[in-house]
């Protein structure tokens, strides 16, 4: 089952970019601001610096946040052209608006991860920071016993799960991020794989007329769906 | 003139062929260019072929400017250093900020001397041309043309107000538009289809309906600010809302939306 | 005129090289035939552990674990959380259940207990950087990498299926009622850094748990307190073993930022150094389980590793959880 | 890191010039706020507030802690506000600006003080547990007027907000799941709201919710804090243009309307949340028992 996601750009006029994303209960925003002047001791000669700032919904931040960023910043970073802004910063702040359950444990971390990789994704692509591809992030549990494979599943069905798998692909389906955990076999992870790639990536060229709701709920889809939107909205003067 | 929406890491299908052999194909903004014949998006867009010109390029809208040699800007000054003036040239995101900052020496101005040139304040606006934009150095600016060497229109901007637009109105205000309007014309030519679809906007009504009746003076920068001045706030004003409200407008609703703040002013 | 001479070509010795351009100084090494590695290892080879444990006398368990030139000690230090407030007077006894605890505690059998370990805080991870340990050390509070590299071995401990560490083996039970656990504080110190801390760290943890002795802790009704039986030591009762094989992987084609170029090979190079990390942006981890069953995959920082790269990258994490386990099992 | 880009003399002119006129930049009234837009998330506690381009998010959490020693019958209640950088990249994050603590310290006059927290009810055992509710107040947008927006947000997140029900048996306090019981609004007592007045010309032009260009510019600024009863429950005005008492009750009076409207405005949004949550549950529950 997909769950229902939702996403949104543009909607914080001063950042450069922004982009929210609504996965279940998960609910993330994001803002990119730069090129912009970069600290000193930041700067890089031939690169822009990439920064990942992760503000948690509730208190302050601790090492769950500093976590989120070094992996938000692994998956973002090899995205971006950084060679065409040397000397800059590029930054990126994504704001936990709320979170699939209340407690601080393991599962709700893991949730938050690809809403939050798809919002700053939505964010950089708002902002046109160049990138070398777009990026789509989601989750995928391997059920215990039934060894049934579940796309983007909720806290119950995570508790019920063998192992949990955080995956990211670009549109062509090339595998960019991973972060699973539990207790699987490679042939499972394979099929993981398979069923997140799915989602993720793009039906190349073609356009094929398959616009049913079901596709654009995937969420490679409704990433090309927001911002295909944007371009219409920013070339509506010429109808 | 085919227009088609391009993702980063997309890859343009179709390449103009260079017409005369000395032309070499042109790679404009959002496009990387990957020898021998790879162009490759990195950014959003509507890809927009000129087959004439031997071109390609991006349209798109944004919001950080990125100097780009020769492009108008209105920028404010920060400071003074002993040859140079340093500016800010703030986006259409701004009072945002990290803007970039830019170099206008002392004597970029038409026929300045040591003597003569203009004394220019902090927080002064001026309206200059880039003159060096190169990823690893801090941009210049100079104050006036490049072929006539006189000012027409750069210089300091006195009195008057500032607005923030998008960098897309920005350019459309600067007449890109009519580019855009002149090649999907051709392009119906070239298909046969003149007669079909409606009348096509130019993206700039607002400045055309508001000048037939309204007396300002106006100057557009394409980092996404537009200066206005008039004898009457209001008037200024007026300009100033009309033309931030026709972002997403059509060319006919752009004439209604003036018609309507003329009938209140 | 004659053109000019062409300028004598300018030599560096390989020291300046390295530091000039990192990138072409490792991916000259990777092109030569057979593939080397800057510090004269195979691309696919990771440096031979040593291990040693006890060797902290005031620690519960303890570990000192070497690969190369990084080294890590461990300590583990358990201390008594009684679930009871104050000293026994009558208003210091208020506990707070939330009403599906019981339930949720029963799960936690099932799934390892990590809500229990989790919600009760028993297991405390640090990971510090020692003064001096790398060139790149800053002294003052824990750098970002510090923090991140906990926060990853916290979460190898308390991995969502099976931890490490059972819950129970940490209870303090009197009359089927828990009255207080054992809280372990796992610190982990780097002395010497040289890429790659967290197998190495990973590993030293594991080693100090398994050396870890705790005294027998009963509660005892009359003073109503945890006492403990210095005499009797009693080992953890740990779940399954797993441990960590961390990867970078490079392009012998990779331009700064640009595509990929045709024959360009991809490179994984197994266990890097500080100077391999450093330019090789695309990371793997693969954490192996006993039985050879996967307990975690990370990767991140690059496009170059797809499917058939981290089913090698299994494969090799396999056959280091060998050389791992037998490292521990000797020492211990 | 950068900073805020001062508004440049053209601009700074124009502005002023307007105000002679009468003339805000937006076309606004000198006594109006922007449009105020407030909803609230799936979670209960979550509030989000847009006063005009100005955004704000406001969240309201609750744990069991133990009260402070010397108030034992009290519970917890902290309010923080900081500023990140994603309202604007002149926020540094782990900085504490002058701007961040007078914000702060607001805030926490407006509500905390004011007692619009009933601190009693939040106690469970005397001098053993409370509640401790926190609200975590995010920045999304600055264009001017976040003291205004913030307290909106903040106090909308209380009102909306619903801790889980707890029962006390001898020595054991039980927290019940949202599902088990109903879970309790917070005891609020009053609801205050902050007017944030901003002067210019020497104090002849005042006005209301300014933008951050507006902001940037004026001479001294003044907030208010009343509630919908018009109780007064702080004034600040931290130096700046000095301001005649008569001018300081005008702006009182103004302030007391604002604030009524906005208290109606607020109790609206609540009620037609509420409202949507009975229907949801209602659909919830009749699907239940057609799957039965």
């Amino acid at each position: 089952m997909v769950s229902s996601n939702a996403a949104s750009i543009g909607f914080l006029p001063r950042a450069d970019g922004s982009g929210s994303f609504v996965s279940g209960r998960t609910s993330i925003i994001a803002s990119v601001t730069g090129p912009m002047e970069v600290r000193i001791r930041d700067e890089h000669p031939q690169k822009a610096h990439v920064e990942v700032i992760v503000r948690p919904a509730i208190g302050v931040t601790s090492t769950r946040e500093k976590y989120l960023e070094a992996r938000l910043l692994s998956a973002l970073k090899p995205l971006i052209l950084r060679s065409n802004h040397p000397r800059t910063l590029i930054q990126i702040v994504v704001q936990v608006v709320q979170t699939a359950g209340t407690d601080e444990n393991a599962s709700t971390t893991l949730l938050l991860l690809a809403p939050a990789m798809n919002a700053a994704v939505l964010a950089l692509l708002d902002a046109a920071v160049p990138l070398k591809s777009v990026l789509a992030a989601t989750t995928v549990a391997f059920m215990k016993g039934s060894g049934g494979v579940v796309v983007e599943p909720g806290l119950d069905e995570l508790k019920n799960s063998a192992s949990t798998h955080v995956l990211a692909f670009t549109s062509t389906g090339q595998l960019g991020f991973v972060e699973s955990d539990g207790e699987f076999e490679y042939e499972d992870f394979e099929r993981v794989v398979e069923a997140g790639r799915g989602v993720c990536s793009v039906e190349q060229k073609g356009h094929h007329a398959m616009d049913t709701e079901a596709k654009y709920h995937a969420v490679g889809e409704l990433i090309r769906k927001i911002m295909s939107q944007k371009v219409e909205m920013d070339m509506r003067w010429r109808a | 003139m085919t227009t088609m929406l391009l993702f980063p890491g997309d890859v343009v299908p179709e390449l103009p062929t260079p017409q005369k052999t000395n032309t070499a194909l042109k790679v404009g903004p959002g496009l990387t260019y990957t020898p021998p014949d790879k162009v490759v998006a990195h950014r959003v867009g509507e890809l927009h072929v000129d087959d004439r010109k031997c071109a390609v390029w991006m349209e798109g809208n944004g919001k950080r400017y990125i100097p780009s040699l020769n492009d108008a800007v209105i920028a404010t000054v920060l400071r003074s250093t002993s040859d140079s003036y340093i500016l800010a040239i703030p986006s259409s995101t701004s009072p945002a900020p990290a803007s970039i900052q830019a170099l206008l020496p002392h004597l970029a101005f038409p026929q300045a001397t040591k003597k003569t040139r203009p004394i220019l304040h902090p927080g002064c606006t001026v309206y200059a041309r880039v003159s060096l934009a190169n990823k690893h150095m801090d941009p210049e600016l100079e104050c006036y043309d490049a072929e006539s060497q006189k000012a027409e229109g750069f210089g300091e901007l006195k009195g008057g107000m500032v607005f923030n637009v998008s960098l897309g109105m920005a350019r459309r205000l600067l007449g890109d538009g009519k580019k855009i309007r002149q090649l999907q014309l051709r392009a119906r030519k070239a298909e046969g289809t003149e007669a079909e679809g409606g009348e096509i906007s130019n993206g700039m009504e607002v400045l055309e309906e508001l000048g037939r009746v309204l007396a300002f003076e106006i100057a557009v920068g394409r980092n996404g600010r537009v200066w206005v001045d008039s004898e009457d706030t209001k008037v200024t004003l007026c300009v100033g809302s009309c033309i931030q409200k026709s972002e997403y407008l059509t060319g006919d609703e752009q004439r209604a939306l003036v018609r309507e703040a003329l009938r209140k002013l | 005129m004659e053109s000019p001479a062409p300028a004598p070509a300018l030599s560096f010795p390989p020291q300046t090289f390295q530091k000039l351009s990192p990138s072409s100084y490792l991916l000259r090494h990777l092109q030569a035939t057979p593939p080397t590695r800057p510090s004269g290892r195979s691309p696919s080879a990771f440096r031979e552990p040593t291990v040693h444990t006890n060797s902290l006398s005031h620690a519960h368990g303890s570990a000192v674990v070497r690969t190369g030139d990084t080294a890590v000690v461990c300590g583990v230090r358990a201390e008594i959380l009684s679930l009871k407030y104050g000293d026994g007077k009558s208003q210091g006894r208020v506990t707070v259940l939330r009403s599906n605890e019981d339930e949720e505690l029963m799960n936690d059998e099932e799934d390892g207990g990590e809500g229990e370990l989790r919600s009760r805080n028993l297991i405390v991870t640090n990971l510090e950087l020692g003064t001096g340990c790398s060139r790149d050390y800053h002294p003052g509070p824990p750098s970002d990498f510090a923090q991140t590299t906990t926060s990853r071995l916290h979460r190898l401990i308390l991995s969502s299926t099976s931890s490490l560490i059972s819950p129970s083996s940490l209870r303090i039970i009197h009359d089927d009622e828990i009255k207080a656990y054992w809280v372990l504080y796992i610190d982990v110190l780097c002395i010497s850094l040289d890429g790659n801390v967290l197998d190495t760290a990973w590993a030293s943890i594991i080693a100090a748990l398994r050396s870890t002795r705790l005294p027998r802790a009963f509660w005892d009704a009359d003073s109503e307190s945890v006492l403990c039986d210095p005499e009797m030591k009693l080992g953890l009762q740990l779940g399954p073993l797993c441990f960590t094989a961390s990867f970078g992987v490079v392009s012998t084609g990779a331009e700064e930022d640009g595509e990929e170029q045709d024959g360009s090979k991809v490179v994984i190079l197994s266990d890097p150094d500080e100077f391999e990390e450093g330019v090789c942006e695309e990371a793997v981890m693969i954490c192996i389980r006993e039985g050879g069953t996967i307990a975690r995959i990370e990767k991140g920082g690059g496009l170059l590793c797809g499917m058939e790269g981290l089913g090698e990258c299994v494969r090799m994490a396999r056959s280091r959880y060998e050389t791992w386990e037998k490292a521990v099992r000797d020492a211990v | 890191m950068p900073k805020e880009l001062e508004p440049s003399t053209c601009e700074k002119n124009f502005v002023l010039e307007a105000l002679k006129e009468n003339l805000r930049i937006d076309g606004r009234n000198f006594e109006s706020f922007r449009e105020l837009e407030i909803s609230f998330g799936e979670d209960y506690g979550l509030a989000d507030v847009q006063l005009g381009k100005t955004r704000v998010l406001a969240r309201v959490s609750a744990e069991v802690s133990k009260p402070f020693s010397d108030r034992p019958f009290d519970g917890i209640f902290q309010i923080t506000t900081e500023l990140g950088p994603m309202a604007s990249p002149a926020f540094e994050t782990g900085r504490f600006t002058e701007q961040e603590v007078l914000l702060a310290r607001l805030i926490e006059k407006a509500i905390r003080r004011s007692n619009a927290i009933d601190t009693e009810s939040l106690c469970i055992v005397a001098g053993q547990k409370c509640w401790a509710v926190r609200v975590d107040v995010h920045f999304l947008h600055h264009d001017g007027g976040l003291i205004d927006a913030s307290c909106i947000a903040a106090v909308a997140a209380l009102q909306h907000y619903r801790r889980p029900d707890v029962s006390v048996d001898g020595e054991k306090v039980i927290i019940h799941t949202l599902t088990e019981r109903v879970p309790v609004p917070l005891s609020i007592l009053h609801i205050p709201i902050c007017v944030t007045y901003s002067f210019y010309h020497g104090g002849e032009v005042s006005l209301v919710d300014a933008t951050l260009q507006e902001e940037q510019l004026r001479d001294g600024d003044m907030t208010i804090t009343l509630n919908k009863f018009g109780e007064v429950c702080q004034i600040a005005k931290a130096g700046g243009l000095p301001i005649g008492a008569l001018a300081l009750l005008q702006c009182a009076r103004i302030a007391l309307v604002k604030v009524q409207e906005i208290t109606a405005f607020l109790q609206k949004r609540l009620e037609e949340d509420s409202a949507a949550r009975t229907r949801r549950d209602n659909l919830l529950e009749s699907t239940a028992q057609n799957a039965r």
